[in-house]
C-alpha cells in the first residue's frame, strides 16, 4: 500500500497545532525542507525536540512556529551562534517573545528518545553528577542500583508525535534505507506517535530486498512517504550533495537581526511555493557545485 | 597582556601541538572540531599512527581528506573504518569507559576545572546564552583522560562558574570521587601561555610556561590566585615538520589556525 | 598493527580455564571451530554464556568443558533436545555430572549482555511478571519507575571474560564486517574483556573503509583476529554458506547416548587438528552441497 | 480418543488454517516456525496481503523461497524489507507494543492460560528438562493479541503447570491486570479438535469445535474441567485452495503438516 504524498499533503495530514515535533538528523540528513513546509502552513505551538536545534529550527523559531524547545545543544555547528534562538532566550528578551527551553546534555535527551523507543517509561544513564543540569530540569532523576547500590540518573520516555525522518531512498511503504551517519534515527522513528520519511530517491520494494540491512526504518512505523530531492539542503546527504557550508556562515549575519531574518523567509520560505522553486532560486550553479563524485561502496552476497 | 609566546609557532599552533603530544598510540581518542581535530591528526602523523579517533557523530577511524568544519563532515565518513549510532557513542563507548582521551574547552573554567558551556549569568535570564552543553558533559563524567584547551583570559578563567555544565575535580566542595564520577576526571589545562595540571586536592596548578612567558603573564589571564609549582617546566617550540604538516596539511586555509 | 593469528594460538592465549565464555551467533555465525579447539585444548571449569546453547554447547559440555551454562533456550533447533544436556541437568543426572544452569528469556539474558556492553551495572526491562522465571534467579529483581511509580525487572551486567564472534570478512585489526542477521554481536563484542573475531576472509583494511556501515564490530575492542573458512559448519553464514540442516538431524541420534558422543568427538574434534582436517573429514561433495549462488546487494555511494 | 476432525483437512493443516483465519491485513505479526510460519504465509496468500511478519531472530518482512527450519534461515534473510538486532527484536518491536499478535505453545497450559516450556518435575531435578523460554515470556507479556496452537491431551491441558514459564491471564488467583501486564494476553487456544477463548474471569471456554467433534472428544483431552459455551459454533472446512496452498506450496515435503 502506497504512503506516497507530497509534502503539503503530509505535512498537512501529519503536523498538527500543539504537536511535539522532531525533525531528525545529526548535521546529516536534516530535513530542511520539512521545517519551510511546516513554516508556510503556519504551524504554531509546536514542541521542538532535536539534540542540536540547527539553523532549521532557528528558522522556525523567527517564523513562530516554536512556543518550546528540548535540546541538548544550540549552535550554528562549526559558526557560532542561533541568533533568532537566542533573541528567544536571553534576559533582554520581550516577555511575550520568550520561550521554553528543557535542557540537557546530547546523552540526556536522547536517552530520552531511547527510553520511548524501547517501550521503557525512563532511561538511566551514569551521567549528571555534578553538573548542574540536572538542579535546573526536574525531569532529571534518579534511581538506585538494586545490585550495587550506587546512585544513577534517570530521564523519562520522551514520545513526539510526529517525527521527521530523511533518508537516501526508501520504496512507498516507507522502507528507509541510509547509510553515512544515521545519527538517532532509528530511535527517533520508533519512539513517535506518526512518522513521515522523506526520501532522496524513491525506489522499487525489490531494491530494498536486495541489501535488507540498510534498512534503518522499516514502513510498518511510516505513516506518510514524500520524494523530496535535495530536501536537506544547506544540510548534506551521503552519495547526494554536500554540505553547503557557505549557507551556515552567510546564515550568521541574517540571523543577527529580526529584519534580515524576516526578509531571508520572505524570499526563501514564504516566496516559494516548495522545494524545486527553492533550488531554482539558489541557481543551477550552487547546486552543480554540491554534487559529488560517485564513491561506491562495493557489493555483498546474501546468497545460501 | 603578555609577550609573544613564540617566534615561529603561533598561540593555537602551539596549543595544538601541545595538546599533541599528549596522545599516545593506540588511544582511543574523542575528537571534537578544531584544535582537538588538528592535536589528534598531528599526532597520528607524527608519534601515534594507530591513534583511534572517535566523532561524537559516530564516526570511528576516520581518515578526511579536507579538514573537517563540523563533527558530522561528510568527509569524516567517507573511508572511515565505520560507522555506529548515537546511542552507542555514548552507551558502548563513553558510558562503556573504552574513551581513552576526551577534549573539552569552555566560556568559563574554574580552579577545580569545572566548565561552563551553557549561560553567562543567570540561567533562567541568561546575559549570554551559549550553546549548552552537547556531549561535554558526558565527555568529562566518562574520559579516562581530559585535556581542556582555552585561551587565557580573565573572563574566562573564573573564580566561580556561573552554572556547571562538565564537572571537573571538585563541585561545592566534593570531590570527584565522593560524587562518584567515572572517568578520571581534567588532567591538564593547555591554554595558550602555558600548562596547568592539578593537585592532589584537584586544584589547577601551572606546571609549564611556553618560551619567553613570565608566571605574571598567565596569572593576567587569570581571575583567581593561581598556584604555581615549584619547578617550572619550558616546553621546547614545535618542531619544523609539526608546523609544516599543520600549515601545509592540516589547516592549509587556517580555518582554526588563526 | 595486525592481530592475525591461528585458532590455536588465539584459544590459547585468549580462553582460561575457568572464564565466563561467549561463542556468539543467532542460528546464524555460530563459531563450532572455536568450540572444538576449546575442546581439544581441554579447557575446564568454563561458564558458557548462549542465549542458545545449541549444538556447539551441546558439544563442549559432553567434552567436559563447561560447568555452567548461562542461557535462555535449549534445543537442537528445528528438531528436538540438546541430549548431553539434558543429562547434566535432569533428576537422574548423577551428582558428579550436575551442571549449574543460571537460565533467564531471551529478553532477560541479552539484558544482561546490553547492560555490560553500555556500561551499566544493571538493565531494565518489563519483564517476567507473574512467570516464575524470576523465582528461581535470584538475579531478576526489580526497580520502580521515577515518574510513573511502575515496577520493572532489573537483571545484572554480565561481563565474559572473553567473547568470539564470527564474521564474513575483517582487517587484520578485527574492524569486522557482517551482513544478513546481526543477532546481539555488538552487544557481545562491547559486553566483553576479551575479543576473538574469527572471519571467512581476511580482507584489507581498504575494502572495509568503502563501505563503513556495515562494520559490526571496530577493531579497537578486538584482541586477536582469526582466518577460519568454513568456521560455522553445521552453522551458516549468509553469503558464504547455507545451514547443514542433515547434521542438526543427526546430533539428535548422536547426542542421545554418552559412547555415540564419545565416539563423534573423537572422530571430528579429537581426531582432526583443525578446521581444514574437518573438512575434508567431510568431504568435498558435502561441502560444495553448501555453496550458495550470489544474491548481489547492489551498490551505493558515499561520495561527498 | 477423537472422531476424525474432517475427511479432507488433518489436524495440522486444519489448526494452521484456523490460525491463520485469525490474522488481518496489515498485522504486525510475531512469527514462530512451524505452524504459525505456515499460518501467516498462508494467511498473506488469502486474506492478508500485507501482512507484517517478523521474526524473533531479526527479520522484517520475509519472503523466503523455500520453507524455513529454523527462525534463523537464512532463505528469511535473503530478499527481506529488513534486517535488526536483537536488542530491537525485544525492545523496539515487542516491549514498544509494536507486535500486534504472537504466537505460542508449550508442554503444558492450565485454564487461564498459562504456559510452561521450561520442566516437566520440579525445577531444581526436573524429570525432563524442556527448552525454556526463549522469546516465550516477553511475546507472553506484550504481543497485543495472543494465539496458542496446541494439540488436546490430558499430559498437555493440565490442572496446574509444573512452572510458568509465560503468564496467561491470572496467576494464583492474580489477574493479568493486576499483575500489570501490557499485552492482551491469550485470545484464542487452537487445537486439533476445537477452539477456546477465554472469559472475562480469563478461564478457557470451549467456544467452537470442528466438524465431526463431539464436546466429549475435547473433555477427553483437557485435565481440568473445561467450561463450554452455550453456543458453540462449527467452523467449515479449510477451502480447497488453502489445502492446496498447503501441500503444494508452503511445505510441499511434508515437514509440518505431518
Amino acid at each position: 500500500m502506497s504512503k506516497l504524498q507530497n509534502m503539503r499533503d503530509a505535512i498537512a495530514a501529519n503536523v498538527m497545532d500543539g504537536d511535539t515535533l522532531v525533525i531528525d538528523g545529526f548535521t546529516h540528513l536534516i530535513c530542511f525542507a520539512a521545517g519551510h513546509e511546516i513554516i508556510r502552513q503556519k504551524r504554531r505551538d509546536l514542541t521542538a525536540v532535536r539534540l542540536t536545534p540547527d539553523l532549521v529550527y532557528d528558522q522556525m523559531l523567527a517564523a513562530g512556529c516554536i512556543s518550546k524547545l528540548v535540546c541538548s545543544w544550540s549552535g550554528n555547528p562549526g559558526v557560532g551562534s542561533l541568533h533568532a534562538l537566542r533573541r528567544r532566550v536571553e534576559a533582554k528578551a520581550e516577555e511575550g517573545d520568550r520561550i521554553v527551553l528543557d535542557e540537557y546534555s546530547h546523552f540526556g535527551l536522547l536517552s530520552r528518545l531511547l527510553a520511548a523507543a524501547n517501550g521503557l517509561p525512563f532511561w538511566t544513564l551514569d551521567n549528571f553528577r555534578g553538573s548542574d543540569i540536572g538542579r535546573h530540569n526536574d525531569n532529571i532523576r534518579s534511581v538506585i542500583c538494586p545490585y550495587t547500590g550506587r546512585e544513577l540518573a534517570t530521564v523519562p520516555a520522551l514520545h513526539p508525535d510526529v517525527a521527521i525522518v530523511h533518508c537516501q531512498r526508501a520504496d512507498s511503504e516507507g522502507n528507509a534505507q541510509v547509510w553515512g551517519l544515521v545519527g538517532s534515527m532509528k530511535e527517533v522513528a520508533f519512539a513517535s506517535r506518526r512518522v513521515i520519511v522523506v526520501a532522496e530517491e524513491i525506489v522499487d520494494s525489490e531494491l530494498i530486498r536486495r541489501d535488507p540491512n540498510r534498512t534503518v526504518v522499516p514502513g510498518m512505523v511510516v505513516n506518510a512517504v514524500v520524494h523530496e530531492p535535495w530536501g536537506c539542503h544547506p544540510s548534506f546527504v551521503q552519495g547526494c550533495y554536500d554540505r553547503d557550508n557557505r549557507f551556515y556562515v552567510e546564515w550568521d549575519e541574517v540571523c543577527r537581526e529580526r529584519a534580515s531574518v524576516q526578509a531571508w523567509l520572505d524570499k526563501w520560505v514564504y516566496g516559494v511555493s516548495g522545494r524545486s522553486e527553492y533550488l531554482e532560486l539558489l541557481g543551477a550553479e550552487r547546486v552543480d557545485s554540491l554534487r559529488p563524485e560517485a564513491r561506491l561502496s562495493g557489493e555483498v552476497s546474501y546468497g545460501y | 597582556m603578555a609577550t609573544d609566546p613564540g617566534v615561529t609557532a603561533s598561540a593555537a599552533e602551539r596549543m595544538a601541538w601541545r595538546a599533541a603530544s599528549e596522545l599516545r598510540d593506540h588511544d582511543v581518542v574523542f575528537v571534537g572540531i578544531g584544535l582537538p581535530n588538528l592535536a589528534c591528526n598531528l599526532a597520528s602523523r607524527l608519534h601515534a599512527p594507530s591513534l583511534n579517533m572517535i566523532y561524537e557523530s559516530g564516526v570511528v577511524g576516520s581518515r578526511p581528506e579536507r579538514l573537517p568544519v563540523s563533527i558530522g563532515d561528510p568527509a569524516l565518513v567517507a573511508g572511515s573504518l565505520g560507522i555506529v549510532s548515537q546511542a552507542d557513542i555514548f552507551q558502548c563507548f563513553l558510558q562503556g569507559g573504552r574513551i581513552a582521551v576526551g577534549f573539552l574547552g569552555g566560556a568559563q573554567i574554574d580552579r577545580w576545572g569545572n566548565i561552563n558551556t551553557t549561560v553567562i549569568g543567570d540561567y533562567e535570564r541568561p546575559k549570554v546564552r551559549l550553546p549548552g552543553s552537547g556531549g561535554a558533559c558526558e565527555i568529562a563524567t566518562h574520559a579516562r583522560r581530559l585535556l581542556i584547551i582555552m585561551r587565557l583570559n580573565r573572563r574566562a578563567f573564573v573564580e566561580r562558574c556561573d552554572y556547571i555544565t562538565s564537572p571537573g575535580h571538585r563541585v561545592n566542595g566534593v570531590s570527584r570521587r565522593e560524587l562518584g564520577l567515572p572517568g578520571g576526571g581534567p588532567e591538564k589545562i593547555i591554554t595558550d601561555h602555558g600548562v596547568m595540571t592539578f593537585d592532589e586536592t584537584g586544584e589547577a596548578v601551572l606546571t609549564e610556561l611556553y618560551p619567553g612567558v613570565s608566571v605574571d603573564d598567565v596569572r593576567a589571564g587569570v581571575g583567581w590566585h593561581l598556584r604555581v609549582a615549584d619547578e617550572l617546566k619550558t616546553e621546547a617550540e614545535p618542531s619544523a615538520e609539526a608546523l609544516r604538516l599543520m600549515r601545509e596539511e592540516l589547516d592549509p586555509q587556517r580555518l582554526f589556525l588563526k
